[in-house]
This record gives structure tokens, sequence and C-alpha cells, in this order.
């Protein structure tokens, strides 16, 4: 193991063309020569993850609804702009100008700090993606670990938010979320640590970097499929989206634990699920499907510089899209699952086969028995 | 004598307090009047523990109109209208369930046309009516597709009833003594196209809803309902056939043309939700069954055969008339005086108002979602309830 | 956060040409509003099977006016299709539904049982003649039940009222433009007298009597007075 | 077992018991008295087996001043069915529940008593069905006034 961990390491350091520099680095190194140009990095940065979010949210939105649209023989929008592109423009202007209530007897502070601790959750999440070798805001170097801890933190606005609404419904969707989402918590980690454990690094550009000879779902012979598919599922519970929406559950507690959001507050909730469901699908592109790493496999240097051609920020795109369209396919045609089918799921199934590919795995790492070790 | 006349909020008391902080206690939410299982607006009071429901009390009566009160001071074809508005997806086979009773009770004899279009448009309402439910169950379990899929082929059964009729979803078209109107010259050929598409639409239904595990895991062994509770219960229609009671008036009392076609009565073997799902799904295959037998044998003949402003009087007696709409037993029962040409007395015996207490026997002891799925297998109508 | 930014345009026009810029802001906000209308899935009887449903379905298509979002919480919806009659046993959750929904809030009234009571007008015990009686409605699509097309007409109507009528700076001004849907020189009041002077000619019915004598009215209005008083 | 048949039976056992006319089924009269022991003999006895209770409901006779209850069954054993009849005072309207037999006719008989004002004695809950619980008379009872009720124009 040891062996394979060197090589990956010499690698990435000599002679590998994805040189990676991040903003915190690019940061860091004006911040001698001049602060000023630190500061715009900073608030650049900043800027830019704002925009990011709203754009990614957006477009996610009108995506989701376009494709959920001609999944069901319909159009979907198309009134507002060309193709109803700005619908959900439109959407957003009209939340934000929407009554902002709060009910009587619920508990005020709480109700109001609910979605921003939901929406924080997410958004500090997309921090330390990498989207290329040159765009990423901090290349933690747990990275991995990271992504997991924050994402276990949207649980928290979810529960806070049913249980300051003073609303039965509420609640009940409140403590569905807060059980599923710790439980899948514990596959998605089991899922990420077969990564780990082959990438030999927790931060999320080595774990990419790790992948210049091909992704782990195919170079990892068996598990690496085993783990995304369980990560997949794990991530799509995560994000309380059919069927796994128990949580919300239309059709049962009317609209779960934002029954009694509205407006500005609503979105904010809306918006949180939409940037979960992008980061969990770049989470997936990036331990299993090789990042922004185009699609390379050892040794062919014919094929490898064709693939090449595509920019790295182009084939993350591409991933994360990949993914985000198998998770609104399955939305839009499965029922959703009971509660109790939904913990079955993951503890007598889920949890038992995760540990088991996490040995399989260790031993294959042990052995070296996977591809271009 | 111990008559002792309660309120709902006698019944509906919050329990005791809990002593200790880390105690549990059992606590009822109001499922609707506006809840998406509401299907219009049916209130369901439930005493939940945990997510398992304790015990459920409904309470409808949020769209009860008095039909049947407005029917007294009308004359038989003016009631007609007020059938549609009752079991408003079986609105054809209301409209038939009222003018046989009227005709039977009046001496009026219909012609062999007259019966086989009634039947013909019965058995396309069926088939629209279950296919909107099966929708509408794939809604409720969280599957959406469906409820859209169900939407586009109902469209097409509602132009049929366009062309001849002129309306989607109120029909007042089946009167006492006839039809309306006859029917359309592209009738024949656009029911037989909607056959040929329809077989092949339900094995996607299979494949999209049916064959899903999900559904599965949802629908089996959930709701038991045995058939001597469901004889006990009152329940009938696909319902009562799925805990394996083969009544179906189709067969027991031959009504229409039934007695000329050759089709199968469809009967669980369980009774449970899966059953009562898989039971409608079938009846549409039987329903195409009995449309192929028909559409090509429409006898000549006038399509109505008293004059239409004629009134009709009903000599004194106690009349009941029933049919078998798409989810159950329609009974007409008409009290005349035989004085005026309006009812003494009609009362409607509708087959959702008994339905709708299987689920008190049916849900406690499983989950709030299960609830859902009971419901929704049990194919409600509020307003047919409340009348 | 919402009121904070109502207050957008007010703040503006202070400013030197700031008039223009309000203006616009509103124009921006209300095409917004008129296009991202989200109605609340709410329907007592037939009409709720052709406004909400099939008016969803892939034959006819909400969405392709962003309005297929149906949300099932009416703090979340925009405006509420009254879809089948109102019963005196649900006029009080009708009201609460609607004191429920944030502003703005937009009724749709469809078919003629929550217009006037329809079919069930005459010799029903409970029925509400006009859901109007217990809640302000914007817009009424006729029909028993009205065809899905109708519907649009419905929505496109609001549509035009709230991006003409209504500013942020003067909400409550969509009351008015009720009359929009109608011809040319013709009134909503015209229309009221017209009815009352058709109605009391024909010795039908006294429409101020039978108004006043609804004591359950008064009921409603209590009850909404003592549940809904804080909203 | 044919309507004649089912008679012949029927009146042998319960004396009291009548064949009742201008109806289109086979219909007994029963005096209220009798009513419990009649029911039970329905549902229990093989030859008739009327385990299906499907409609119960009443009649305002408001010029003899009586409300007359109709029961009407079905057997899915046998495959015949029974309309019976029962009548009650209308200003004393107790009639036994039936809903130990058919647990059924527990919401039937609820209706009857939230629109008729029928009583049933010993009815375990015994509430408004489809009004609420404060509203004033039975509106199916042929002398119910309402202030918001309009008239048809004749």
């Amino acid at each position: 193991m040891s062996g394979s961990l060197l090589w990956m390491t010499t690698s990435a350091a000599q002679a590998s063309p994805w040189a990676v520099k991040t903003l915190t680095d690019r940061a860091a190194e004006a911040l001698p020569s001049s602060p000023w140009l630190t500061l715009a990095y900073l608030a650049g940065s900043l800027a830019a993850l704002g925009a990011l979010v709203s754009f990614l949210g957006m477009s996610l939105i009108y995506v989701e609804r376009k494709l959920a649209a001609h999944f069901q023989c319909r159009l979907g929008p198309m009134r507002v702009g060309p193709h109803g592109l700005l619908q959900t423009v439109a959407d957003s202007i009209k939340l934000l100008l929407k009554e902002d209530i709060v009910p009587e007897r619920a508990d005020r502070a709480m109700h109001l700090l609910a979605p921003f601790l939901s929406m924080s959750a997410t958004v500090l999440a997309l921090a330390v993606l990498p989207y290329s070798p040159s765009l990423q805001i901090a290349d933690v170097n747990i990275g991995a670990l990271y992504i997991t801890a924050v994402g276990g933190l949207g649980v928290m606005g979810t529960l806070l938010a049913g249980w300051s609404s003073n609303n039965k419904w509420s609640l009940i969707g409140a403590m569905r979320a807060a059980a599923q989402i710790i439980s899948y918590e514990v596959s998605a980690t089991l899922a990420l640590l077969v990564v780990v454990l082959f990438a030999g690094t927790l931060s999320l550009s080595g774990i990419v970097q790790s992948q210049a000879a091909g992704w782990w779902i195919w170079r990892a012979p068996g598990v690496g499929i085993v783990a995304f598919t369980i990560y997949l599922i794990a991530s799509t519970a995560e994000t309380n989206r059919t069927p796994f929406d128990i949580p919300e559950g239309e059709s049962e507690l009317t609209a779960g634990f934002h029954t009694e959001y509205s407006g500005l507050r609503f979105s904010f909730f809306f918006l949180a699920e939409f940037i979960n469901v992008f980061v969990v699908s770049a989470m997936a592109a990036t331990l299993f499907l090789g990042g922004w790493m185009p699609f390379r496999v050892g040794g062919l240097d014919g094929l490898n510089a064709v693939m090449g051609l595509l920019p790295p920020g182009g084939w993350f795109l591409l991933k994360t899209c990949g993914v985000v369209f198998l998770l609104m396919w399955s939305r839009w045609t499965f029922p959703r699952l009971r509660v109790d089918q939904l913990m079955r799921l993951e503890w007598k199934f889920l949890l038992p086969v995760g540990f088991v590919n996490l040995a399989a795995a260790a031993l294959l790492v042990l052995w070296n028995l996977y591809f271009f070790p | 004598m111990t008559v002792r006349i309660r309120t709902l909020e006698e019944i509906v008391r919050p329990p005791q307090t809990a002593d200790s902080p880390f105690s549990t206690q059992e606590y009822f939410v109001n499922m609707g009047p506006q809840h998406p299982i509401a299907h219009g607006s049916l209130r369901l009071v439930l005493l939940l523990d945990g997510e398992t429901v304790r015990r459920v009390i409904p309470a409808p009566g949020y769209v009860h109109r008095g039909i049947e009160k407005m029917a007294e001071s009308l004359t038989y074809r003016q009631i007609v209208h007020l059938t549609d508005r009752m079991d408003y997806l079986s609105a054809l086979m209301n409209n038939w369930a009222l003018s046989k009773t009227v005709e039977e009770a009046g001496g009026i004899a219909t012609n062999p046309r007259i019966e086989t279009i009634r039947t013909l448009m019965a058995e396309l309402q069926r088939v629209q009516s279950h296919i909107l439910w099966w929708g509408v169950l794939g809604m409720d379990l969280g599957a959406f597709t469906a409820f859209l899929y169900a939407f586009r082929d109902r469209e097409i059964i509602g132009e049929i009833f366009e062309d001849t009729i002129g309306a989607r979803l109120t029909m007042n078209y089946i009167q006492p003594g006839g039809l309306m109107f006859d029917v359309h010259p592209d009738f024949a050929r656009k029911v037989k196209k909607l056959i040929v598409y329809l077989r092949t639409i339900l094995d996607e239904y299979d494949t999209l809803l049916s064959g899903n595990a999900i559904l599965q895991e949802r629908l089996r062994n959930i709701g038991v309902l045995t058939p001597e509770k469901a004889l006990a219960l009152g329940c009938t229609g696909p319902v009562l056939r799925a805990s394996g009671v083969p009544y179906d008036l189709r067969k027991a009392e031959p009504y229409g043309v039934y007695d000329q076609v050759e089709f199968d009565v469809v009967i669980g073997s369980r009774g449970d939700c899966w059953d009562r799902y898989y039971a409608r799904i079938e009846e549409i295959r039987q329903s195409l069954r009995i449309l192929e037998q028909l559409i090509d044998n429409i006898p000549p003949g006038p399509t109505m055969v008293t004059k239409f402003a004629e009134r009709i009087k009903i000599p004194e007696g106690a009349y009941y008339g029933q049919m078998e709409t798409a989810r159950g037993v329609l009974g007409v029962f008409l009290v005349s005086d035989g004085r005026a040409d309006t009812p003494y007395r009609i009362h409607f015996r509708s087959p959702n108002f008994n339905n709708l207490w299987a689920i008190t026997a049916l849900a406690p002891g499983w989950r709030i979602a299960d609830l859902i799925a009971i419901q929704s297998s049990l194919d409600l109508v509020i307003p047919d309830i409340d009348r | 956060m919402g009121i904070a930014l109502e207050k957008i345009s007010g703040v503006l026009q202070k400013f030197p040409g700031g008039s223009v810029l309000a203006t616009s802001f509103d124009a921006v906000a209300n095409r917004a509003r008129a296009n991202s209308l989200w109605p609340l899935a709410f329907g007592t009887k037939c009409c709720a099977i052709e406004m909400l449903m099939a008016t969803g379905g892939p034959f006819q298509d909400m969405a392709r006016f962003g309005s297929e979002v149906a949300r099932q919480s009416p703090r979340q919806a925009d405006f509420m299709v009254i879809a089948g009659a109102i019963v005196r046993k649900m006029a009080p959750c009708v009201r609460l539904l609607y004191e429920q929904m944030a502003e703005p809030r937009y009724v749709m009234a469809t078919g003629s049982c929550a217009i006037s009571g329809g079919p069930f007008l005459y010799n029903s015990y409970t029925i509400i003649r006009g859901v109007d009686e217990i809640i302000p409605v914007d817009v009424y699509v006729p029909g028993c039940p009205p065809r899905p097309e109708a519907f649009f007409w419905g929505l496109l109507t609001l549509q035009k009222m709230i991006r003409e009528g209504e500013s942020l700076r003067a909400p409550g001004i969509r009351r008015k433009p009720v009359t929009a849907a109608l011809p040319q020189g013709i009134t909503l009041q015209d229309i009221r007298e017209e009815m009352r002077r058709l109605l009391e000619a024909e010795n039908v019915v006294d429409v101020t009597k039978a108004t006043e004598a609804r004591a359950w009215t008064e009921k409603v209005e209590q009850w909404t007075q003592k549940h809904c008083l804080r909203f | 077992m044919d309507a004649e048949a089912l008679l012949e039976v029927l009146i042998a056992s319960e004396p009291a018991a009548r064949k009742r006319d201008k109806t289109n089924r086979t219909a007994i009269q029963a005096p209220v008295e009798n009513l419990l022991p009649l029911m039970k003999r329905l549902r229990q006895d093989e030859r008739l087996a009327f385990d299906l209770l499907l409609d119960h409901t009443a009649i305002d006779w408001l010029a003899e001043g009586r409300f007359e209850l109709v029961y009407n069954l079905y057997s899915t054993i046998h495959g015949h069915s029974l309309m019976v009849f029962t009548s009650v005072p209308r200003d004393n309207p107790l009639a036994p529940t039936v809903s130990e037999i058919w647990p059924t006719a527990h919401w039937q008989e609820r209706e009857v008593f939230d629109l008729f004002g029928v009583l049933y004695d010993d009815h375990p809950d015994l509430r408004r069905l489809f009004l609420d619980d404060d509203w004033k008379g039975n509106p199916l009872r042929k002398d119910y006034q309402d202030d918001s009720m309009l008239a048809r124009p004749q």
C-alpha cells in the first residue's frame, strides 16, 4: 500500500500536468506583495460563490422542471423568456417580494434562523469542491471529511425548522429528516472511505489527481461500482429526494418541515435542496468519476491526449450533469418509500454491504489488486 | 333508554399531559379538509403514537350539499343532473342508476339500442375512472409521473365522451326513458382505436408502477381486509371483490346488456392494498373486453322511448334500484306518494360512504404512510360520501 | 425580508429621478409575480378534477405558464383556486386557508358552485351562494365545470391584472381590475345592478333580505376573529 | 331462495312481520319492538344469512306523524335481497341500533340521526355526521325551516 501511495504522491508532484492552484493559494501568494490584491481575491471569490449559488440553484430548478415535464409528456415552462428560461428568475423575484410569515406561536428566533442554517451548510460545501485545477476555492487536506461534516450540519436547519414551526406535521417531517439523514450519512461515509483507501488521501484535489490513470469506479474492480451505487443511494436520501423524500412527503405531511415557511425563507429551503443535489453529484463525480480528470486509461497515451482536448472544467461539468440527471430520473420514476422501509434498507442492507465493500477494498489495496496500481 | 349524543370535541380531547418530560404520549392531528390526501375535502382526525396510527375518526360533511333534500322538489329528469355531481368520476353510471330505478318504478321499457349504448358508455367511464384512480394512487405514493400518464390517457376517453355528449365530466346523458343524444358517427371508430391503445398502455402501467419493487413493498400485505370484515363494513365494488367476495351486480343482477356479454369478475385472494390495486387494473382489461364485444353490435332503434318534455309520474310506493359503479354499489331508494311528479323522498346509497369506513378498521396499527396507501386503495370520491 | 424589499420603491422615489426607477422596479416585480403564480392544491368537488388535475396534465399543461408548482401548504401558494361548492361547514376552513396565505394572494373562483352556488342554489340548506361571501375573489371562471381552456383564460386574466393593476406602492389596486375581464364599457357594478334588477323583477329573491338573513356569515366572521386575528 | 319462499320462512319465524306491498323488491314490515330479534334472525339463520346491509335510511311521513325506517339487506351467500320497514313515532323517534349485527349500520344510523333526528338506543357513538355539532334541526324532515334556504321559484 505504501508503495502505491508513494507512486501517487510522486507522480502528482513531478509529472502531472494538473498542477492545482486554488484561490486561497493565489491569495496567499499575493499577500506579501500587495495585501489589496489578496482582498480583491477574497472579495472576488465570495462574489463568485454567491453568483454560483444563485446560478446553480436557478438553473437546476429550471432543468428539473423541464426534465420532469419531458418525462411526463409535457412542455414545462414556456412563456417566460425563450422556452421559459427566465421562469426561475421570475419565481425568485416573486419569492423575494412575498410576505414573510412567522406563525404567532412559533419560536420566532429559531424559525428565522433555520433556513439560513440549512442554506449555509450546503454553501460551505461548495468551498472545497474541485471544479478544475485552477478553480477551487480552498484545497483542505481533509476535504472529504469536511464535506461529510458540513453535510451533516444541514440536518440541524431541518430539525430546527420543524421544531420551531409549532406544527405537528412539520415536527413529524423534521424527525423523519433527522432519522433519515443521520442513518444514511453512515453509508455515504463508508462508500467515500473506499475511495479514500485507494487514493490514499483525504484532500479532494488529491483524490482527483489519483485518478490520472483511470476513474475509481472501474479501476477499483467491483468495489468501485458498489461504492458508487451506495453513495448515490445514500446521497439521494441525504438530499431528501424521491424515493426518499419522506421528510417533505407531499401527500403525507402537506409540505413536511417547511409547511409554515413562506416567501424568501421557503425559497432558501428550496434552493438548499438543489444546491445539495449539485454538491452530492459533484462529490460522486469527484470521488468515483475522476472529477475534472478527463477519461484516461493508464498507458494509452493516444486516448489520453484526445480526451485531454476538453478542458478539465468541462469534464467536471459533464460528469456532474450526468449524475444530476440520474438523480432527477429516479425522482420522476419511483414512488416513495415508507419510513421503516427506509430504515430497513439502510441498516439491514446498505450498511452491511458498505462494510463488506470497505473490507474488500482494503484487501484489494493491500494486495495491489487493482488496475494500474 | 341509553341514548347519548356526543360531539367531536368530546372525543378529540387532548390526552393527559405526560408526568415526566421523557415519557411519550399519543396526540391528535387533523388530516384535512385541505390535505393532499383528502381528495377533495375529507377530514380524518388521527390519533397518532409517533408515526403509528392508533385511531382514525373520519369527519365527513365538508361538501354536504343536501342533494336528497333538493331532489324532493325536482322532477325525475331534473334530478339526473344532481347525480352527476355526487360521484363525478362515474357520472354516467350515476345517471343510469337513477334512470334505471325511475324506469323500473314508472314501467318504462327501453329498447336494446339504448341499453347497449348505456353499457358502452358505462364501461368507458369505468375505464376512465380506474385510470384516474391509478394516477392518483401513484401521486399519493410519490410517483408523480404516473399521475400525468393517467391524465394523458384519460383525456383520450374524455374526447370520446365530448364528441357524443358535449361534456367532459358532468355528463347528464342517460335520462329516464333513453339518452339525450345519439352517439357520434365517429364513436365506434374511436372506441376501437382506444381499445388497441389501452391494451398496450396497460402494459406500460405495469412497467412503470405495478412492477416497481417500492410500490409492491408499499402495497403488499398492507391493510388486509378479510371478506367477513368487508361484508360487515358494507364495502362493495373492487374493495369487496379484492377481499375475495365475487359480488358484482353486473353478474348478480344483470342490467343493461351485461347478460349478453362475456367478462370475468375480478376477485382478489388476500384483500390487501395490492389486491385492491391490481383488481382495478384487471377490471380495466375486463371492461375493454366488454367494449370490444359491444362496439360492433349496437342495434338500431330510437334513443329515447318517451317524449322528452313528458313528465314522468311514478305510482305510489317505495322502490330500490342499484348499479355497479366504478366504486361499488350505487343504490337509489325512491319513495313516491303517487300524487306529484317529484319524489317524496329519494336516498342514494353511495358506495364511497360505506367504503370510507373501512379505513377505521384498516388503518389502526399502521404508519401514516400506510394510511395514505390504504385510503388511496379504497378510491374515495368525497362528494359522493357527503352528497 | 420581503417587507424590507417592498419598501424599496418607496425609498427610491425620494431621490431625484427615483420615480422612474421605482416605476420600472414595480414593472419588473409585477411581471415576476404575474408569471409565477403557484396554486394551492385545494379542491372540493368536480371542478378540482378539471381545474387542478386536468390543467396540470399533458394535454393542457399548466406548467407552460409557470403554474405547475402546486403547493400543499397555503403559506407558499400565491393563488387559491376555489374549485367546487363551498358549504357552511367548509366556510371557516376556506377563510382560514385564505388568511394563512402570504401576501400578495389571489383567489380564482371556478365553476358555478363557487361563483353563485350553481346547481345547488335552491333548496340546499348548507350551500354558500358564492365564495365571495367569505373571501375576496379576483377572477371568476364560469362553467360547470369549466373546461381547462377556461381555466387558462382565468389564469391569463389574473396575470394581466397583476401586470397592469397592482403596484408595490399601492397594494390593493388589484381588487379593482376584476373588470379587466369584462367587455369595454361595462363595470362589475353594472352587472350586479342588472342581476339584482332581473332577480327582483321576477320577484324571485329579495337580494338584500337574502343576504342579511344569513346569520351564519356572522358566525364565520366571529370564528375568523377568534382564530385568525393576528395574521 | 325465491321471494315467496323467503317470505314464508320469515313470516313463519316472526309472526309480527307482515308482507309490504307497493315495492319492487321483497319487503316485510315489522313493529319496532320486534325489530332487533328479527334482524338477528335475518343475519344468523342459515337459510336467510343476510350478511350485507346495503342501505339504511328513513322516510318522514309528516301527515301520519311517523318516520319509516328502511333496511336494505342482501345475502352474498344465497343471492337474495330483502327490504325491512319499520315505523317510529315522530314525537318519540327511538329505534334499536343494529350496528352490532352489521357494523356498517353504525354510520348509516348516524346519518339518519343527523338528517332526521331518529335516536338509536344503545348506539356506541351517536354524533352528527355531516352537519356541525351545533346545528339546529334535522334538515331532511319535511317541516325543516332554514333562513338560508332559497325556495325554488315555481
